[in-house]
């Protein structure tokens, strides 16, 4: 009989096996699927926890498959990145449970379309919890194919997300969603049949001991990278992001914006530079780098002249997925390390700051019954809490000190120059201020006192609505302060980081 | 050990109320106290007149923490011009406090009246470069105060000219004091000897001060101020502010121990074309503070002729420095006993007796030179003044002197005539008004003779032929004048002397409403956001066209090769 | 943490917690806020002053956080950041208490209130950054927190003007990011030291070096209200009048002063400024923003406006000081001016609120006669404008004094030609307004009269005017004196050891 | 009709390009296909190395169900995500009347049904050795779920709403229950202890095929059952049904 | 070893024709039928893979394992695909997914 301990590497598996029989559960049994979600949730949370106290102790660690090592099993991994990305997932998906509880019980309680809510919230749950389980599963995950399989787990469960809205707009835009997903899946399984054609094997980490870079490798990596820049949504494969995001349910939007894009943008990084350092080209990286500056410039123009707030915050979103790649071409001058900690910082910024944002979008929804950007006015005082929480996400989106996507960009913008690149640098500082543009369009409207209102009581709402927005973004906007825990995880448990930080970090 | 250090805090302080009594004043003045202060208005320049009579000389007070660094003592100048000054203040607040007996004003006119007065003693005081300008530019702001207290169109304008005047004077003084303190290094107003003056520092301060006493360029705004004034306010003007300049340009120009040919020689073409000048404008008014006003521009134009001198080398600026305190305290009473006799006559809602007429005329032909008047006094003065740097200059006792004597008494008739023609209203305080008079009157004839300093000029002017010398320049004047009211009864003289003078008033005005014009315009353009607005259609047309399968698709297979192509 | 670094983080807490709490306070415990409002900012002030007393006794304070490497929070105590320090609480205590009148009855305090002591926080942050990132951190803060103000009346209007403050501000935050990140890459930390990176970078990167003090003096320069970047400030004039105060004299424009001043003293040095030779471009730029904004100043009727653009004037006489700073008179000048004008230009801010408040007057041809009506607020306003002009004994004309023996000194005439030709143009813009004001009579009714009480506008609207008016006057007449803010920046430049 | 279709075979100038860079793509991948030879050991090798220890005896079902029994474990997910997907879409398609069934269907289905049922678990029994397994028997059990549909036979609709969720969980639940249950025993998540590896494969297998054919079944229904939502509160109108209008 | 790439390369052109289709014909039941035969070409080349001529002939069941893991998962998107579809149809005219003539003459056709 064994016994969990502390150091036992099969804490990774609870992260993956509790959401999933939460989904289970949820899907069985109709009632008190909010108690269950909860429950699987801050389980989840407070394992994570733990699997980051064991990383800082114990270092990296693999967990093996029914006992097989790899290459026969499949292995799943605990390291500084990964561990960070499920904290993202657990912190984000807290707040999302909270809020999403907040949501569904207000709206049940609006007589007119009770039933339509009803079965919104009774599928919301297993389906979240299965993607979380996926996404959990994404970021632990050691093995090739597995990803694969993780990757459709969490397509379609986002997909069915997306439609949950019930409204044609929603369905349309869901459908292309899935059909985008799987043209990604499907050129993603085609890399993986280049790969194990030439190497056979499907470990990452044998792969990485492998370092070939034959043509078949190169290939296999280019058509992965197609594969998941789709599902990325990175800037000419962008399209069908705004519609899906912006169409779903709140608590969906915030799913899908903070921690969706985030898992495939994870596996093309760590492929890039961690699996296969030994193809990747110059050009590539320029090129790579020229499409995320192409996005942070057109997702940020497009969202400027967006009417409705979601739409907003879902062009916003390709804006923002644009500074992840503009790391790319910075990789020749820093190492990875360096580029890790700006991905990563981006990321945890971007996925506080964004879910925050989508849920003040639906709570405002919920409150005005539109999201017309013109016609806001008057939410500040009715909604002050939502209002400051879209403030302090504007912040961070904005990457203004000390908000974490500020180190980002300072880490983005010092390599930059550093490497005497500064045209990266002047995109990054333009597509701030495109940023600010969008965010005060919707905020100066906020504030906007309508006419012959004095003052307005605030409207009585559930805290649930507002205050895991605040909350949120309260950590995108503090992130930055104590980045040196995020990068002292970071450090831990990577070859390949390790070496970059030679004194260890303050 | 104690008592030198009493004493000077005794001095200090003795100091200090000499301007701390009007500033005092007049901040009561914005306290229910302010009828308190009507009553005792006289009293403020009192402490001033004791200190200047009882004060020990050349004691410098240090008070290093007052505006970086303040200085204040009293010296032989100071204590002339600070008795002349207090003396003239003294009379002007019994007149001012009569005569605005009943007026709405009140409060506001003495407000500034006790503010320029305590500037006015202040100034006298001040032993540092910026105590001095400090003192200034209190007096001169207040002294707005006191140009525009009518509330008339004429004063709005004149103030207005004043202000600007008196700004573009303390910008030039301010400029100078710069450069001053630049090449000397210190503040005391006696590091002032020896300095050798950049010809633009002279400029500057000749400006500066310039202002104040209507030296040239700068000197529009004395007519119509003057006239725009209440009475008593126009005679401290004339009579004690006007004393301001001189003692700059004594104070900063030290006669005798600074010297500049060139400074000299500009100060002197000033001055004498101001002296001419003067006159000429003069005639043409047609009220009586104006002309008096234009007879103040002619007389600081021979005063200042005579600091030029004093400018040329040291030697003539030890003879000219006596020589300009006497004209000084000359013209002062004179012209502040004209002023007092032109408030009578305004008071008295009459024409003047026969009485009052002569005793008018004695001030005002004293100051072209009346043989047994001051003025004979200070004229001899001055000539014994250019016979002594002989050459060149003593032509201009010999021609220039003269003919200007000739000038101002012409004018003086003018201002006679003028006095005699004006309607006048009538005012309470007839009787305060006569006793002011009289006492200026008296101050006016018996001062000089009385001041040792000017023994050996008054003795002088007694002499035959200077005597005669005194005399035919005013005969003259009277036989011009004559002529001249001929002429001039026939032809209107007074034309359109009304625009002239707002020549650059007007300029202003016209310039700030263009420039609000143009202001208007900038507003009504908001051109950038529209020329953005109209990007929004481009751009979204092209983000639906990003949206369709085709294009999808060929980004999607041109990723594809792209990447491929790169990597491998 | 040592007792220093607890007193540098309560002088950030004393407003804002109170900040926070008003947040959370409902809007109709006004009594609470004020108290709150009041209680923080004296509060800070005696810390500040405590703190002050130190420094002048010759301790240091310092906190010190590093985020990454490169990213360090530093706050740091020196003279310099304590003659700002103290001005902001001071004046904060005053607009504090204005603001509480002049926002009476009006709705959204505890937001306006919020983001008030915010703001402060923020400016206070940005007078003890230690760092350029500290700088930058607390500098971007400060958009933040004053873009709601500026739009408290969430008029269309000021909407507009929100919008255009928001995209200089930023800009000019994005090109100071830049530079700063630019500026490490070359020369290391940035730490506010005294004498600025090693001269030996001078030889090595004169032209990147020349380019990064060009994009710095940008980034400020925005805040700074520089032309040409000073097209936000006169918009900004919708803002409540608390707020303009807050703008142009403690905050907004001060934090851009008071960066040019940090980056030519403590970043770049005297020294290597002097080897690069930029000082000249700085001088020009400033210079022109002093004629330019006084010739608009000129052509505006708005009161405020007209206002708004003296201040784009007059804060170029700091960058005007600090273009002479290997020149120790000029430096004073310009240090001192930082105080100066603050002082001065928040008069003039409160006496035209009030006329608004009380009279509804909001252009200068309105006001004629308006002294007989509100003749304290005019003798403030007067004292106000005095100042400007560089009249003595106020404090401008110290200023003036210093700057114009700092340009001789360095031999440069054409210093005192501009401080002459700015007089000048202030005389023209604000003399005008006082004749009107004081000697004008009243035509017709006020445009609005809003009260009639015992005096002349309420009392808590008169007297911060008058206080800040007196100091205007006093710390003229003792400016000599030990305490005083040139005595202060005489201790400054000692420190600087010029 | 003709010319239309015609027209469809004329590629435009797009479609034109399309094919170009579609040609190339391929040609490309070709190509580079064409070039990796040389040794590609795969894990062959590996897999009939540790056969024996994987309980069963068919490599793939060994691969599939022991050595990457964590996939398996994810696409059974997958399957029922794809039902809870189609159920949070839409009710299924309800015909409004019974239409009447052919005798002939009628006896095929009664024929067939079972039969499939019977080679369903035969194929889920020879997954341990052959090719087969819980896929194929599922498959074959899905298409009799099909057939039983395409009939009308009530029972399947009769069936209650919680039964149909276990059945459609009760493979996944099996399968975590199993892993876990390995997990506790070994300390791998789905390590089977000594000896136990071929029957617990054999129960997932079992469990799995049953809800995997549910679920191609439920997937074919194309929607939710009638009263999968239960309204806690009683709409007002009827916008609940009418959604699908 | 021939005729593993004579498989493979048969995958990759139906692969090719997949995504052709998916491209360009607009009908989203032509679009979930080219993703499929997308995935049937993909899974086709996996198995060739499978075929080791050098491994003594022996079958490498690994990628057997992860076709039909493939599958699994294409069967499932393909009908979540095709109930999504059938939605879409209903709720909105099919004018919302492309306004091309084409789709509209197939809609006609297909009638």
């Amino acid at each position: 009989m064994i016994f969990l301990h502390a150091d036992t590497p099969a804490w990774m598996l609870f992260p993956i096996v509790l959401p999933l029989i939460a989904g289970l559960l949820c899907f069985l049994f109709s009632r008190r699927t909010f108690v269950i979600a909860l429950a699987a949730v801050l389980a989840n949370f407070l394992v994570v926890c733990l699997l980051i106290y064991q990383l800082l102790v114990f270092g990296s660690m693999r967990c093996h498959m029914g006992g097989w090592q790899p290459p026969l099993g499949i292995s799943l991994r605990t390291d500084g990145p990964a561990l960070l990305m499920l904290l993202m997932t657990a912190v984000t998906g807290l707040a999302i449970t909270l809020y999403a509880r907040g949501y569904f019980s207000y709206r049940i309680f609006d007589p007119p379309r009770a039933g339509r809510h009803q079965r919104q919230q009774r599928f919301f749950w297993p389906l979240w919890m299965l993607l979380l389980a996926g996404l959990n599963g994404l970021f632990l995950s050691n093995d090739i194919f597995n990803i694969y399989v993780t990757l459709e787990l969490i397509g379609i469960s986002a997909a069915s997300l997306a439609a949950l809205s019930g409204k044609p707009a929603s369905q349309l835009a869901s459908f292309r969603y899935l059909l985008i997903s799987l043209l990604g899946s499907l050129t993603y399984l085609l890399g993986i049949v280049f790969l194990y054609r030439s190497c056979g094997v499907l470990d990452l980490d044998l792969l990485q001991n492998l370092s070939n870079n034959g043509p078949g490798v190169r290939a296999a990596l280019a058509l992965m990278s197609v594969g998941l820049l789709l599902k990325t949504a990175l800037f000419p494969l962008h399209f069908w992001l705004p519609p899906a995001h912006a169409n779903a349910l709140a608590p969906v939007s915030a799913i899908l914006s903070a921690l969706v894009v985030k898992g495939s943008f994870y596996l093309l990084f760590r492929f890039w530079f961690e699996i296969f350092p030994s193809t990747i080209t110059t050009p590539a990286l320029n090129f790579m780098g020229t499409l995320g500056a192409a996005a942070i410039l057109w997702g940020a123009i497009q969202a400027m002249r967006q009417h409705r707030l979601k739409l907003m915050v879902a062009y916003s979103t390709v804006s923002q997925l644009g500074y992840l790649f503009i790391a790319f071409p910075l990789a020749r001058v820093d190492g990875s390390a360096q580029l890790w900690s700006i991905v990563i910082f981006m990321a945890l910024a971007h996925s506080c700051a964004k879910s925050a944002m989508f849920m003040v979008a639906g709570t405002v929804f919920l409150h005005l019954g539109h999201d017309r950007i013109k016609d806001l006015s008057g939410v500040r005082a009715t909604l002050p809490i939502t209002v400051f929480a879209y403030g302090i996400a504007g912040v961070s989106l904005m990457g203004l000190p000390p908000s974490g996507a500020f180190i980002a960009k300072w880490m983005l913008l010092s390599s930059s120059l550093a490497s005497s690149q500064w045209w990266w640098a002047l995109v990054v500082m333009s597509g701030s201020l495109l940023a600010m543009i969008y965010v005060f369009r919707v905020m100066s409207r906020f504030f906007v006192i309508p006419e012959g209102v004095s003052f307005i009581r605030p409207a009585p709402f559930s805290p649930l609505l507002e205050w895991p927005a605040l909350a949120l973004a309260l950590i995108s906007l503090f992130l930055g302060l104590v980045a040196p825990w995020p990068l002292h995880i970071l450090s831990q448990g990577s070859t390949a980081l390790a070496q970059s930080f030679p004194g260890g970090l303050p | 050990m104690t008592s030198p250090g009493l004493q000077s805090m005794f001095h200090a302080l003795l100091l200090s109320l000499v301007a701390g009594t009007p500033l005092l004043m007049a901040a009561f003045c914005c306290t229910p106290l302010k009828k308190a202060v009507a009553r005792l208005l006289p009293w403020a320049a009192v402490p001033a007149l004791l200190t200047a009579t009882t004060a020990p000389i050349d004691v410098v007070v240090e008070v290093p923490w007052f505006f970086m660094g303040g200085r204040m003592g009293l010296d032989e100048t100071g204590r002339i011009f600070l008795c002349l000054s207090a003396f003239i203040w003294f009379l002007a607040s019994f007149s001012a406090r009569s005569l605005l007996k009943n007026d709405q004003g009140q409060t506001h006119f003495f407000v500034f009246f006790l503010t320029a007065m305590a500037g006015n003693f202040g100034l006298i005081l001040a032993r540092g470069m910026l105590g001095y300008y400090l003192f200034f530019a209190v007096m001169s702001f207040a002294a707005y105060g006191l140009v525009i207290h009518k509330g008339t169109d004429e004063a709005a304008k004149a103030g207005r000219l004043y202000l600007t005047l008196v700004m573009i004077g303390e910008v030039a003084l301010f400029t100078a004091l710069l450069t001053l303190m630049h090449s000397t290094g210190s503040l005391a107003l006696e590091d002032m000897a020896g300095v050798s003056y950049h010809p633009l520092t002279l400029a500057l301060l000749f400006i500066g001060f310039g202002v104040k006493i209507g030296a040239l360029p700068v000197h529009g705004w004395m007519a119509p101020a003057y006239q725009a004034a209440p009475i008593p306010a126009a005679a401290v003007l004339a009579g004690a502010m006007i004393n301001a300049g001189i003692l700059g340009w004594l104070r900063f120009l030290p006669l005798g121990q600074t010297s500049s040919p060139q400074g000299g020689m500009l100060f002197v073409a000033a001055g004498a074309l101001a002296a001419v000048y003067g006159v000429v404008i003069g005639l043409k008014k047609k009220q009586a503070g104006a002309v008096l006003a234009c007879s103040s521009i002619s007389q600081m134009g021979l005063i200042t002729v005579i600091f030029g001198l004093g400018l040329l080398d040291h030697e003539a600026g030890l003879q000219a420095a006596p020589v300009l305190i006497l004209y000084v305290v000359h013209h002062s009473l004179a012209k502040s006993s004209l002023f007092f006799g032109y408030d009578l006559v305004e008071r008295q809602g009459r024409t003047l007796s026969r009485l009052q007429m002569a005793a008018l005329l004695l001030p005002a032909l004293s100051l072209a030179g009346l043989p047994f008047t001051s003025g004979a006094i200070a004229k001899t003065a001055f000539k014994g003044l250019a016979g002594t740097l002989g050459g060149p200059w003593h032509g201009l006792s010999a021609f220039f002197l003269p003919i200007t004597a000739m000038g101002t008494s012409l004018l003086m008739f003018h201002f006679m005539y003028v006095l005699r023609h004006s309607r006048s209203v009538g005012h309470s305080g007839r009787t305060e008004s006569r006793i002011i008079f009289a006492i200026s009157f008296i101050a006016a004839a018996i001062t000089l003779w009385l001041w040792p300093a000017a023994r050996i000029s008054a003795s002088h002017s007694l002499a035959g032929m200077k005597f005669l010398q005194a005399l035919w320049p005013v005969a003259g004047g009277c036989l011009l004048f004559l002529v001249w009211r001929r002429i001039s009864s026939r032809t209107t003289v007074f034309s359109d002397e009304q625009k002239k003078q707002g020549g650059f008033d007007t300029i202003l005005r016209t310039v700030t409403r263009f420039l609000q014009e143009k202001e208007k315009q900038n507003l009504k353009q908001d051109g950038l956001v529209t020329s953005l607005r109209k990007l929004v259609p481009p751009l979204r047309r092209s983000e639906k066209i990003m949206g369709r399968w085709k294009v999808v698709g060929l980004s999607y297979l041109a990723l594809c090769l792209c990447l491929l192509f790169l990597l491998l | 943490m040592t007792w220093g670094q607890w007193l540098l983080v309560s002088i950030l807490l004393s407003s804002f917690l109170p900040g926070i709490i008003i947040f959370a306070l409902p809007e109709e415990k006004h009594h609470l806020r004020t108290i709150l409002n009041l209680c923080g900012s004296t509060l800070k002030i005696a810390l500040i002053l405590i703190m002050d007393t130190w420094i002048y006794l010759g301790h240091s304070f310092e906190i010190r956080m590093v985020i990454i490497p490169g990213v360090e929070l530093l706050l740091n105590g020196d003279p310099l950041s304590a003659l700002f320090a103290t001005l902001s609480s001071v004046l904060w205590l005053l607009t504090t208490v204005y603001a509480v009148g002049y926002l009476e009855e009006s709705p959204n305090r505890s937001h306006f209130f919020g983001y008030f002591s915010l703001c402060v926080t923020v400016t206070i942050g940005i007078a003890l950054a230690g760092n350029l990132v500290t700088f930058l951190l607390f500098y971007e803060m400060l958009t933040l927190t004053t873009y709601p103000l500026v739009i408290h009346r969430g008029t269309e209007k000021s909407l507009r003007a929100g919008r255009n403050y928001l995209i200089y501000a930023f800009s000019g935050g994005a090109v100071f990011l830049f530079a700063v990140v630019w500026l490490q890459a070359v020369v290391g930390p940035t730490d506010f030291s005294g004498a600025g990176f090693s001269p030996s970078f001078v030889d090595t990167h004169s032209t990147v070096l020349v380019l990064i003090f060009i994009l710095l003096i940008i980034g400020v320069g925005v805040k700074a209200a520089l032309v040409p970047l000073h097209g936000w400030l006169p918009q900004a004039m919708v803002a409540p009048a608390p707020v303009s105060a807050l703008l142009h004299a403690v905050a907004v424009v001060k934090a851009g002063a008071f960066g040019i001043i940090r980056i030519v003293l403590d970043v770049y040095g005297a020294q290597n400024l002097l080897l690069l030779g930029v000082l000249p471009l700085l001088a020009g730029v400033a210079t022109i923003t002093i004629l330019y904004g006084s010739v608009r100043a000129l052509q505006q009727d708005g009161l405020k406006r007209r206002l708004a653009f003296s201040t784009i004037s007059q804060v170029s006489y700091i960058a005007l000081g600090m273009s002479l700073v290997d020149q120790p008179l000029a430096l004073i000048g310009g240090l001192v001016h930082l105080v100066h004008q603050g002082l001065m230009k928040i008069t003039l801010f409160f006496c035209a609120g009030n006329l608004a408040e009380t009279l509804g007057i909001h252009r200068i041809s309105e006001m004629s006669g308006v002294a007989r009506r509100m003749p304290l607020t005019m003798a403030a306003f007067s004292i106000g404008a005095f100042g400007m002009i560089g009249i003595p004994p106020t404090v401008g004309f110290v200023s003036k004094w210093y700057l114009g023996l700092g340009g001789l000194a360095a031999g440069n005439w054409w210093v005192v030609l501009v401080l002459a030709v700015s007089s000048l143009l202030n005389a023209c813009y604000f003399l005008p307004i006082l004749t009107k004001a004081w000697f004008g009579k009243q035509q017709g009714p006020w445009p609005e009269e809003l009260y009639v009480g015992r005096f002349e506008t309420r009392l808590m609207l008169l007297v911060p005017p008058l206080v800040t008016a007196f100091i205007v006057m006093a710390a003229g007449v003792v400016a000599n004196a030990q305490i005083s803010p040139l005595a202060w920046v005489r201790f400054i430049v000692r420190e600087y050891g010029l | 009709m003709r010319r239309t279709r015609n027209r469809h075979k004329r590629l435009d100038g797009f479609q034109r390009l399309f094919l170009l860079l579609v040609i190339c793509l391929t040609a490309l991948l070709g190509a580079i296909l064409c070039t990796i030879h040389g040794p590609t050991p795969g894990l062959a090798d590996a897999v009939a190395q540790f056969q024996e220890q994987s309980g069963v005896e068919s490599p793939v079902t060994a691969v599939l169900l022991n050595f990457r029994g964590y996939d398996t474990l994810l696409e059974v997910m997958v399957l029922l995500l794809a039902v809870i997907g189609a159920w949070s879409l839409t009710e299924a398609p309800f015909p409004d009347q019974i239409t009447e069934i052919s005798p002939v269907q009628m006896g095929a289905v009664r024929l067939l049904a079972p039969v499939m049922c019977l080679v369903a678990a035969y194929l889920v029994w020879q997954g341990s050795h052959l090719a087969g397994g819980a896929f194929q028997g599922g498959a074959i059990l899905g298409a009799a779920g099909v057939l039983l549909l395409v009939s009308e036979l009530p029972w399947l609709r009769s069936t209650p709403v919680f039964s149909l969720r276990i059945g459609l969980v009760l493979g996944p639940l099996v399968f975590v229950g199993t892993a876990l249950f390995c997990l506790f025993f070994t300390g791998d998540l789905l390590g089977y202890p000594e000896g136990t590896a071929g029957w617990l494969i054999l129960l997932i297998e079992t469990a799995c095929a049953l809800s995997i054919g549910l679920t191609l079944a439920s997937l074919f229904a194309g929607g939710r059952p009638e009263d999968e939502v239960v309204l806690e509160h009683k709409p007002v109108d009827q916008s609940f049904n009418g959604e699908r209008s | 070893m021939i005729t593993t790439l004579l498989y493979s390369l048969t995958g990759l052109i139906l692969f090719a024709m997949g995504l052709f289709t998916l491209i360009v014909h607009s009908h989203p039941l032509r679009k979930i039928l080219a993703v499929n035969v997308m995935s049937t070409g993909v899974f086709l080349i996996l198995v060739a893979t499978a075929y080791t001529p050098l491994g003594q002939g022996e079958i490498d069941p690994v990628p057997h394992a992860m076709v039909l893991t493939g599958i699994v998962v294409s069967v499932s998107i393909t009908a979540l695909a095709l109930i999504l579809a059938c939605r879409v149809q209903e709720t909105s005219n099919l004018d919302l997914l492309e306004k091309s003539k084409q789709s509209k003459a197939r809609k006609e056709s297909g009638a």
